[in-house]
């Protein structure tokens, strides 16, 4: 059995029966944390073998136009015969580091959820049940497989927000259930309409199947369409993007981690596992607008993000930026760009897991996240102030953390297509900085507050939870090349799919103009 | 010889102190004799160890970094006297390695070896980073992170690294005993990697990182009373402002990449060489304005040079290191390294810049009264002076200002650190006087700083500002329209004169005005006095040409590409060869250039005709005059000065002066309303869009429909207890509607069946009747 | 032409009813021997329901018409009959062990329960009019006296008196309507029917209101609107067990006749697995509007409803919309996708109300407000009811999911407009949906009762709820087989 | 002569009248009147089908049918009547609304 499969499955079912067994409380945060570290070391050795596996089944770069995406350690049983869905998984460059990543995000979110004290049986299992939704969609390789692990994830996500959360919880919740139940339905409808076209719901099949080759460029775009509103609602892109305030500010704090560190990430992901292979004609066509939204991502975000008296709203708010520059990375045909949006994928999920890991060390002493509220922290709790030096630091793209290299690749490749839009962009930078600073200001620098002059600094739980991102965030600041060089091959075969899809699109508008310029003359 | 001599004399001086205290503290040596002992036996170990050039680079570069993290995360509790030592072993280790390299290239001016002379093999070390496709090829290309080490970089190193190892020392004495002792030495040791490596590198992406990370450190420093609410804002300040700067160098460096697709600054330089770029002038001066926007942030040019004076908040030590003599130039280094790739556009603005902030930053100077401000705006001036003279393409003249400013600039701050110190925390000149018999070091050694930045012949800072001068004489003369930039550097330079004696006198004579603080004031410790005399002695003879660095700036400090030309030309002109350098920039860029019109056609045509010919006449004219006019202004600033504030002989009150000229005093004490202008567009604009953005956000984004706080019955659960405004949104909406409609759809279940059949019926008979209109019109016809 | 069985022949085929049959006499009659007054009926109807499920098993698919064509023996009566007695085996087990029917009247609901049962079991094979009036009205019959069987009497008597009364006038409709239909082609037979209306000219407006009318009367048995009227009031006033079975084993009878007559008599099948409406009349758009109405109309009438029961009646209408798309398909696909959701309705909708039924029956609880801090209190039920309504919400990986998947997979492949406009508004009907399920959903998990320990439950319903849960959680597993039998199943007899 | 349509016309009001009184009715017996002459209708229609179009006895055996259960129908409807009247003395059936929304 593959590794892969046992680390989808490793999780649900041991959430099944963390559910069932009637263990004391203690045992059921220790199992878990076993559970997720037996995952995080089953998952280590997949990402070290990878870039050699994936080497050996990529095509050279001349033919990878034409030839499949190739995917490594792959399990495909058969599943639902007459519609031809297949339990497919496994995992190319695109997917192998998020896997890593909720693998490894997943530990630190049970060490920050220890002092959950409140139907501790039901929040791990639940918790446990959503890494495995999150690993599978990951995974998986076949679309309906994809769908049923997309979906799988709300129901956990809906308990964790909705019993564990904040005074708004219920509504934040439901919020957040309804808006990605909402985007799926057009996953759901451009699924149906792939399969029925191509009798298959592959991934791997699906990209270059000759059953779209028919498909008429308006419905191309509508299917496109249709799957960007799916997936934007969880990237969250504007304007789909007010559900993650709410479900920040109300969820417990590993849950903001992991809706910020791993389920945002799914949006993108999807767009570039569903949306660029299988339409890379309306891709070409939706390209501008996406690079469009992309900047108002990020300019809008950071400006309201500046406008917050939130800790966790800002930080959310930030997210939304964040995940703007992700946006433009994949929205210009650049290999720095695309390379530098998957790469700020994973770095945004260690960022601002790092900053909803500190905000929540707060909020356990305080009791509230007013920013108003507070002052000097350093004084009181100095490695509390220099954790959140890092991550604020780290957050508003200093160079030498991981953040940096990622936005700048994305710009790289951005400005080479999109000038002005990239310079447009660049602010998002400079009020990145100027909100992360301006909150540090308020909260740790200045006068101590004398409320919270005889706070705790960080206990060991709290340290040992952010130490790991930390390092994570500085290794890949300073040898991005790690994570880089395992992409590359994966997003060089996307490019050379995505550019015969670019020069399709412009025979098309050639031939169309040709046509207009014949009707007037 | 000389300045190898020098360096090891001050070291033996250092070593002979050490001994000297050793004998008398007592049996045990204190942990600044092992130190010493250990930087100099290291030094020496190290040096014979790290043979290679890339190993003496990397060291020096790590040490710091490495002091760094051992300070961070065990110097509170951990070790020892908070762990300075490991500070100060590492900076005088790098500081020792960077001698080694200076040395070497010294070595080879003096020798006439070309090693540090062509350049093209200064690049001598580097590491293949993250790889990319190259479009113009197709081939992956790794991006090659290394090392360029040419003269220039011994220099700045030897700059950075002995600076720095004196801020070190001084420090000792000044922070003792503040809170988070370690800490701070832990920020120097990241200050002192990131602006090694920053002069080190010979990749535009890493100099780009290294830039960040000094505006950190910096933002560090600043904000190092960080209970301050003062220093927090400052530091803040600086760093969004040098983010202002950094996000033009960014675009810069875009347009770098989108054109080369390297990094690499050799490459770019090659690329350039052979023409690449020569048939887009716009996209050039683009990027040379964007690169040089990097410059203005860092090196606090009008209109980014706010944060600056606010920069003052930290801990003096920190001035004088980041704030005067290092990071601050870095703005410079930067226009200096990246040389050939601006065009005669660039340089223009550069120049007016430079020259429009040297002026305007030497009139606040005289305005103000607290200590370091005044310093702060001098090295305002001096930076524009620097950037002016790359402007007008004199460029060693710039690079040697550079260094000679670094040691005054240094000595300066350090000595009003320690009067400072002496007076117990107070700034404000107005309460100081009558110092110079209680701080005899500081006096003598801030005279001696004064001096040399006020252009005092057999001073450093006469031959460097002399040179500057000179070639913004040579600029206007080629050119009659740009002479005003030589006038206003004339008029900085007298200005300066003024204002630093200003200082001296206002602090060290007259009567204390402060009666208690004087009586209290003493002179800090050996570690704090000896960084004083070392910079003191540099602040002398740095500038000589042949027991300082005058001749090695002349000969070897000079733009790329330019060596054949200035191997040819020094022979018989050894101090000239600024225009020729710019001549060539303008010959290059003389065909595509027509934007600037008859006007700067001219001086280009001018200026390839002198160099051809006569351009040897017109720059000796200029030294000449400039060498004149720059001491006549200087000696009137200091008379003018004198007259007005030392009191002995004062004929002039410098507040009915101040009175007399009213409105215009207040717009220069004020500092030209600059901060205040940007509080009411920028900060206020920004604040006006985030707020109608967070308002938009809520309102319409979320809540296409207002008043739907009547769905919170529903979403809450608990009635509408929360606030209306932060419930009203879309989803709610969908939420309402269905709501609304589903009440009076629910409404047909009247419980009555009478009702419910005359429905079925009434549905019926719709039916029956729709279809037969439908199919009248679309099937029956 | 088919041969037809005769009567003897025939009976082979009917040992099911037959047995059902023999058991409703004995059910009603045993009481009445003192001997025997005390024996629990219960045993003998779930003996006589697992005989009949039996014979219902071992059934061909391919047996053809029986009793001279009047019923027929194929894939389709056969699953549905499968359907109707795993329904009834559940009620049945729901209303042993709730109190809402007092014991001593237990027979007498068990009997005409048996009676309802073979109606189903003829409107699921009927192939004539006749036939299918009678059957139909047989399961209206039992099912308007079950409505009225509830302890609290005055809310159940009128539920049934609304029943009854409503059910007369939609069945007297669909008479009259059947009325023209055999005037129009001359036979009752529904494959007669068919080639009549293919071969001859036929009026298309008397057509269409025959059509019409036998709609209303298999509209009014699914619930679908503008004929659901009767639903939420008589679905609030019946015990809580023939609510279950009315929402399931009433709702498939009548999508049984209505498959039945409409994919026999109203479309012709041309090519593989699709068909096409006969007589010029192209019903599907009609349907499809019908489809997306009702389900519109179920989901925003169930917003803001307090009563569980009632809320669950109009989450019936709105999933007889969604079976409805699947009808319009018109292609085996379609077909095969009905059969599979009402399958796995009936899991769901049973798992639902065996829970509702436990806090109706054993604590007297009716309104969401009593479901509050289910979660706690009885961890197991409210995961039963959860994962039930997540199933109905249509998220995977419950059942539902699947079923609503096959259902609009089927309807987007004939991509007519107006079937992918009723799959659109399908879809977007699941997420309005969200909002009333969740509305139990919050008050168990997330909203804090005044009632703390936990509520008093019967052992049997719990094996019960547990056994409707866990087909529910599983089908997606083998989601593949369980379709392809339904596939088997949905062969049916045209001629 | 009388033929089909004069059935059919005649079936037609009866129907029509039917429905009528079970809109407008509201005792419960006459309601119930009104759902025999619905049935009626049919059976009118069924039975001049039967001698007119099929010329064969299955309308007529459908008629039979429909009278028995008609009669069943009947029974029961009264039998509920009558059980509400015993509870709640009410016999308009308008009254009857304590399920609604």
């Amino acid at each position: 059995m593959s590794g892969l499969v046992i680390i989808t499955f490793l999780p649900i079912i041991a959430g099944c029966i963390l559910a069932l067994a009637p263990l004391p409380n203690d045992t059921v945060r220790k199992a878990s944390l076993a559970v997720t570290l037996a995952i995080l070391a089953i998952s280590i050795p997949l990402m070290w073998n990878f870039g050699e596996a994936y080497r050996a089944v990529s095509p050279e770069v001349s033919e990878a136009a034409n030839s499949p995406m190739p995917f490594v350690y792959e399990t495909n049983v058969k599943w639902i015969e007459t519609f031809n869905i297949n339990f497919h998984i496994g995992v190319d460059g695109l997917s192998m580091p998020f896997v890593f990543l909720t693998a490894f995000l997943c530990p630190l979110c049970i060490l920050a959820s220890w002092g959950i004290g409140e139907k501790v049986r039901g929040y791990f299992a639940l918790f446990l049940l959503l890494e495995g939704g999150m690993i599978g969609t990951f995974v998986a390789l076949d679309l309906f497989l994809f769908y049923v692990f997309w979906e799988l994830m709300l129901l956990p996500m809906y308990f964790l927000i909705g019993i564990w959360g904040g005074p708004r919880k219920e509504y934040a919740a439901i919020k957040f259930f309804l808006y990605t139940l909402f985007g799926s339905i057009f996953l759901f409808i451009a699924m149906l309409v792939l399969y029925w076209k191509t009798g298959t719901f592959s991934l791997v099949e699906l990209p270059g199947h000759e059953g779209l080759g028919d498909l008429k460029w308006w419905v191309q775009i509508a299917l496109f369409l249709g799957l960007y509103v799916a997936f934007a609602i969880k990237i969250p892109a504007f304007p789909f993007h007010t559900w993650l305030p709410d479900a920040h500010v109300e969820a417990p704090t590993a849950i903001s981690v992991i809706l910020a560190g791993i389920l945002l990430k799914m949006g993108t992901y999807a767009i570039f596992r569903i949306s660029f292979p299988i339409f890379p004609v309306a891709t070409a066509w939706f390209c501008t607008p996406l690079a469009v939204l992309a900047v108002i991502n990020i300019v809008y975000g950071a400006l309201c993000a500046m406008a917050q008296t939130d800790f966790k709203k800002l930080v959310a708010y930030s997210s939304i930026s964040h995940m703007g520059f992700v946006m433009l990375g994949m929205a210009v045909y650049k290999e720095e760009a695309m390379q530098g949006a998957v790469f700020q994928m994973f770095n945004h999920g260690c960022i601002t897991a790092m900053l909803f890991l500190l905000v929540g060390v707060i909020y356990d002493r305080a009791h509230h996240r007013d920013l108003a509220g507070f002052g000097g922290l350093v004084k009181p709790m100095p490695l509390y102030g220099g954790y959140a030096a890092f991550a604020f630091f780290a957050a508003l793209g200093l160079p030498g953390l991981s953040g940096f290299i990622s936005e700048s690749l994305v710009f790289l490749g951005a400005f080479q297509e999109q000038k002005l839009l990239a310079c447009i962009g660049t602010l998002g930078i400079l009020l990145g900085a100027a909100y992360m600073l301006w909150t540090y200001q308020r909260v740790f620098m200045g006068p101590v507050n004398e409320k919270y002059k005889d706070y705790k600094d960080m206990n060991k739980i709290e340290i040992a939870s952010l130490l790991p991102l930390a390092v994570m965030v500085l290794v890949l600041g300073i040898f991005p090349f790690i994570f880089l060089d395992m992409l590359a091959p994966t997003v060089s075969n996307l490019l050379a799919h995505l550019h015969v899809g670019r020069e399709e699109y412009e025979a098309m508008r050639t031939a169309a103009e040709q046509v207009a310029m014949n009707l007037h003359p | 010889m000389s300045p190898t001599l020098l360096f090891l004399s001050g070291l033996i001086l250092l070593g002979a102190y050490c001994a000297y205290r050793l004998t008398t503290a007592g049996a045990k040596p204190s942990p600044s004799q092992w130190v010493t002992g250990i930087v100099l036996l290291g030094g020496l170990i190290l040096d014979n160890l790290a043979t290679g050039m890339a190993t003496k680079g990397l060291l020096i570069c790590l040490l710091p970094l490495l002091s760094f993290w051992i300070l961070m995360f065990f110097g509170r509790n951990h070790l020892p006297s908070g762990g300075d030592w490991i500070a100060m072993i590492a900076i005088g280790l790098s500081l020792c390695l960077s001698y080694s390299i200076y040395h070497q290239a010294i070595g080879a001016y003096e020798s006439g070896d070309e090693f540090f002379y062509h350049q093209s093999e200064g690049n001598i070390a580097s590491f293949e980073w993250i790889a990319f496709t190259n479009p113009d090829t197709g081939e992956r290309t790794p991006w090659k992170l290394g090392f360029w080490i040419d003269s220039l970089t011994a220099i700045m190193l030897m700059v950075v690294a002995g600076i720095s190892f004196l801020v070190h020392l001084f420090s000792l004495g000044y922070m003792k005993g503040e809170e988070n002792y370690s800490r701070y030495f832990g920020y120097l040791g990241i200050f002192s990697f990131s602006m090694l490596l920053l002069v080190l590198t010979d990749n535009l992406f890493v100099l780009y990182i290294c830039w960040e990370l000094v505006g950190v450190s910096s933002f560090l420093l600043i904000g190092f009373f960080i209970n301050k609410d003062s220093a927090a804002a400052a530091a803040k300040k600086a760093f969004l402002t040098n983010r202002v700067g950094d996000l033009g160098f960014a675009i810069g460096l875009f347009i770098v990449y989108n054109n080369f697709h390297t990094f690499s600054i050799r490459e770019i330089f090659d690329a350039l060489a052979n023409g690449a770029m020569a048939d887009s002038p716009w996209t050039l001066t683009f990027m040379g304005l964007g690169l040089f926007c990097g410059a203005v942030g860092k090196s606090a040019q009008f209109p980014l040079h706010i944060w600056l004076p606010d920069a003052m908040e930290g801990p003096t030590p920190v001035s004088a290191l980041i704030h005067a003599a290092t990071m601050v130039a870095a703005g410079v280094y930067l226009v200096a390294r990246l040389f050939p790739v601006f065009n005669d556009t660039a340089f223009l603005v550069i120049a007016y810049i430079g020259t429009f902030t040297a002026i305007m930053a030497a009139t606040i100077a005289i305005t103000q009264f607290d200590i370091k401000r005044v310093l702060a705006y001098s090295t305002l001036s001096q930076l524009g002076y620097m950037v002016a003279a790359l402007g007008v393409g004199a460029y060693s003249a710039a690079l040697f200002h550079l260094t000679t400013h670094a040691f005054f600039k240094a000595l300066l701050f350090l000595c009003s650190g320690s009067v400072i110190h002496a007076l117990h925390h107070e700034q404000d000149m107005r309460n100081m006087g009558g110092l110079a018999g209680k701080t005899k070091v500081t006096f003598i050694t801030m005279l001696v700083g004064t001096l040399a930045i006020s252009g005092v012949p057999f001073f450093s800072g006469f031959y460097s500002k002399d040179k500057i001068l000179a070639g913004a004489l040579e600029m206007g003369m080629i050119n009659p329209h740009h002479a005003i930039i030589f006038i206003a550097l004339l008029l900085a330079a007298g200005i300066t004169a003024f204002y630093m004696f200003r200082l001296i006198f206002m602090t060290f004579t007259g009567k204390p005005r402060d009666r208690h603080a004087w009586e209290h004031a003493h002179e800090g410790p050996w570690t704090m006095q000896v960084p004083l005399v070392v910079l003191a002695i540099l602040a002398i003879c740095s500038g000589w040409t042949h027991l300082g660095l005058g001749g090695f700036f002349q000969e070897r400090v000079v733009p790329w590409g330019t060596e054949a030309q200035v191997a040819t030309h020094h022979a018989d002109a050894p101090t000239l060869f600024t225009t020729a350098a710019f001549a060539q920039e303008e010959g290059t860029a003389v065909e595509e250039h027509s934007a600037h019109g008859e006007a700067h056609d001219e001086p280009v045509a001018n200026a390839a005709a002198m160099h051809e010919e006569g351009h040897h006449d017109v720059q000796h004219t200029a030294h000449v005059v400039a060498m004149i006019l720059s001491i006549l202004v200087a000696t009137s600033g200091i008379i003018l000065s004198a007259l007005t504030y030392w009191e002995r002989i004062r004929v002039i009150d410098p507040a009915k002066c101040a009175r007399a000229m009213g409105p215009v005093y207040d717009l220069v004490y004020n500092k030209y309303y600059v901060d205040e202008f940007y509080a009411r567009t920028f900060y206020r604009g920004l604040e006006i869009v985030r707020n109608v953005l967070a308002r938009f956000d809520l309102r319409i984004i979320d809540g296409i429909v207002n008043g739907a706080g009547r769905v919170t019955v529903f979403t809450s659960g608990k009635s509408g207890r929360f606030d209306l405004r932060v419930v009203d949104r879309i989803v709610d909406w969908i939420a309402e509607v269905c709501q609304h409609y589903g009440q009076r759809i629910r409404r047909v279940e009247s419980g009555v069946i009478q009702d419910y059949a005359l429905k079925v019926g009434g549905a019926f008979g719709t039916m029956v009747i729709l279809w037969m209109i439908v199919r009248s019109f679309f099937i029956g016809a | 032409m088919l041969t037809w069985l005769g009567n003897v022949a025939s009976l082979k085929y009917f040992i099911g009813e037959l047995w059902l049959a023999l058991a409703c006499c004995v059910v009603l009659m045993l009481p009445l021997i003192p001997k025997f007054r005390n024996v629990r009926m219960s045993w003998i109807t779930l003996t006589a329901l697992v005989f009949a499920g039996i014979c219902v098993l071992r059934l061909p698919t391919d047996g053809g018409g029986i009793f001279f064509g009047m019923l027929a023996i194929d894939g389709l009566s056969k699953f549905f009959k499968i359907f109707f007695v795993l329904s009834t085996l559940v009620v049945v087990l729901m209303t042993e062990v709730g109190r809402e029917v007092p014991d001593f009247r237990k027979p007498e609901f068990y009997s005409i329960l048996l009676g309802v049962l073979i109606g189903a079991f003829l409107a699921a094979s009927a192939t004539d009019l006749l036939m299918m009036y009678l059957a139909i009205e047989l399961l209206s019959l039992g099912s308007y006296v079950l409505a009225g069987f509830s302890r609290i009497e005055k809310t159940s008597d009128e539920a049934s008196m609304k029943y009854i009364l409503y059910g007369g006038l939609s069945t007297g409709a669909m008479l009259f309507g059947m009325s023209y239909l055999y005037g129009l082609t001359g036979s009752t037979n529904l494959i007669a029917i068919r080639e009549a209306l293919e071969a001859n000219q036929i009026h298309p407006l008397v057509f269409f209101v025959s059509f019409l009318l036998i709609m209303v009367g298999i509209g009014y048995k699914i619930s679908a609107v503008p004929f659901h009227f009767w639903a939420p009031d008589v679905y609030q006033g019946a015990p809580t067990s023939i609510t279950a079975f009315l929402s399931v084993a009433s709702k498939g009878a009548g999508f049984a006749a209505f498959i039945r007559i409409f994919y026999t008599s109203f479309l012709t099948l041309n090519g593989e697995g699709v068909w096409s409406p006969v007589g010029q009349l192209d019903w599907r758009i009609l349907l499809s509007i019908l489809a997306i109405v009702t389900m519109t109309f179920g989901n925003l009438a169930a917003f803001g409803q307090n009563n569980v029961k009632r809320l669950l009646a109009y989450s019936g209408i709105a999933h007889a919309g969604y079976i409805l798309v699947g009808a319009i398909a018109l292609n085996q696909a379609g077909m095969q996708s009905i059969l599979f959701y009402l399958l796995t309705y009936l899991f769901t909708n049973l798992a639902a109300f065996t829970v509702v039924l436990i806090l109706a029956d054993c604590n007297g609880v009716e309104e969401i407000e009593g479901y509050k801090s289910l979660g706690t209190r009885s961890p197991w039920l409210a995961f039963c009811l959860a994962v039930a309504l997540f199933s109905l919400i249509g998220v995977p990986p419950m059942a539902g999911f699947l079923g609503k998947w096959f259902l609009f997979a089927a309807a987007v492949r004939t991509l007519d407009p107006w079937c992918v406009a009723a799959v659109v508004a399908g879809l977007l009907n699941s997420v309005l949906s969200v909002y009333y399920y969740f509305r139990i959903m919050k008050a168990m998990y997330l909203e804090k009762g005044e009632e703390v320990g936990p509520i008093r439950t019967h052992s049997t319903l719990n094996w019960v709820a547990t056994a409707m849960t866990l087909p529910v959680l599983l089908i997606i597993f083998d989601g593949g087989s369980l379709y392809d039998w339904t596939g088997r199943l949905s062969q049916m007899l045209l001629g | 002569m009388v033929g089909l349509p004069h059935f059919l016309i005649v079936s037609a009001i009866l129907f029509s009248i039917g429905v009528f009184i079970m809109i407008t009715r509201r005792h419960g017996i006459m309601m119930l009147m009104g759902l025999e002459l619905i049935l009626n209708a049919a059976n009118l229609n069924l039975i001049a089908f039967s001698r007119y179009v099929e010329t064969g006895i299955r309308g007529q055996t459908f008629a039979i049918f429909v009278i028995i259960l008609a009669a069943a129908e009947a029974a029961i409807a009264l039998a509920i009547i009558l059980s509400i009247y015993t509870h709640s003395a009410k016999i308009n059936l308008d009254e009857l609304t304590s399920m609604k929304e």
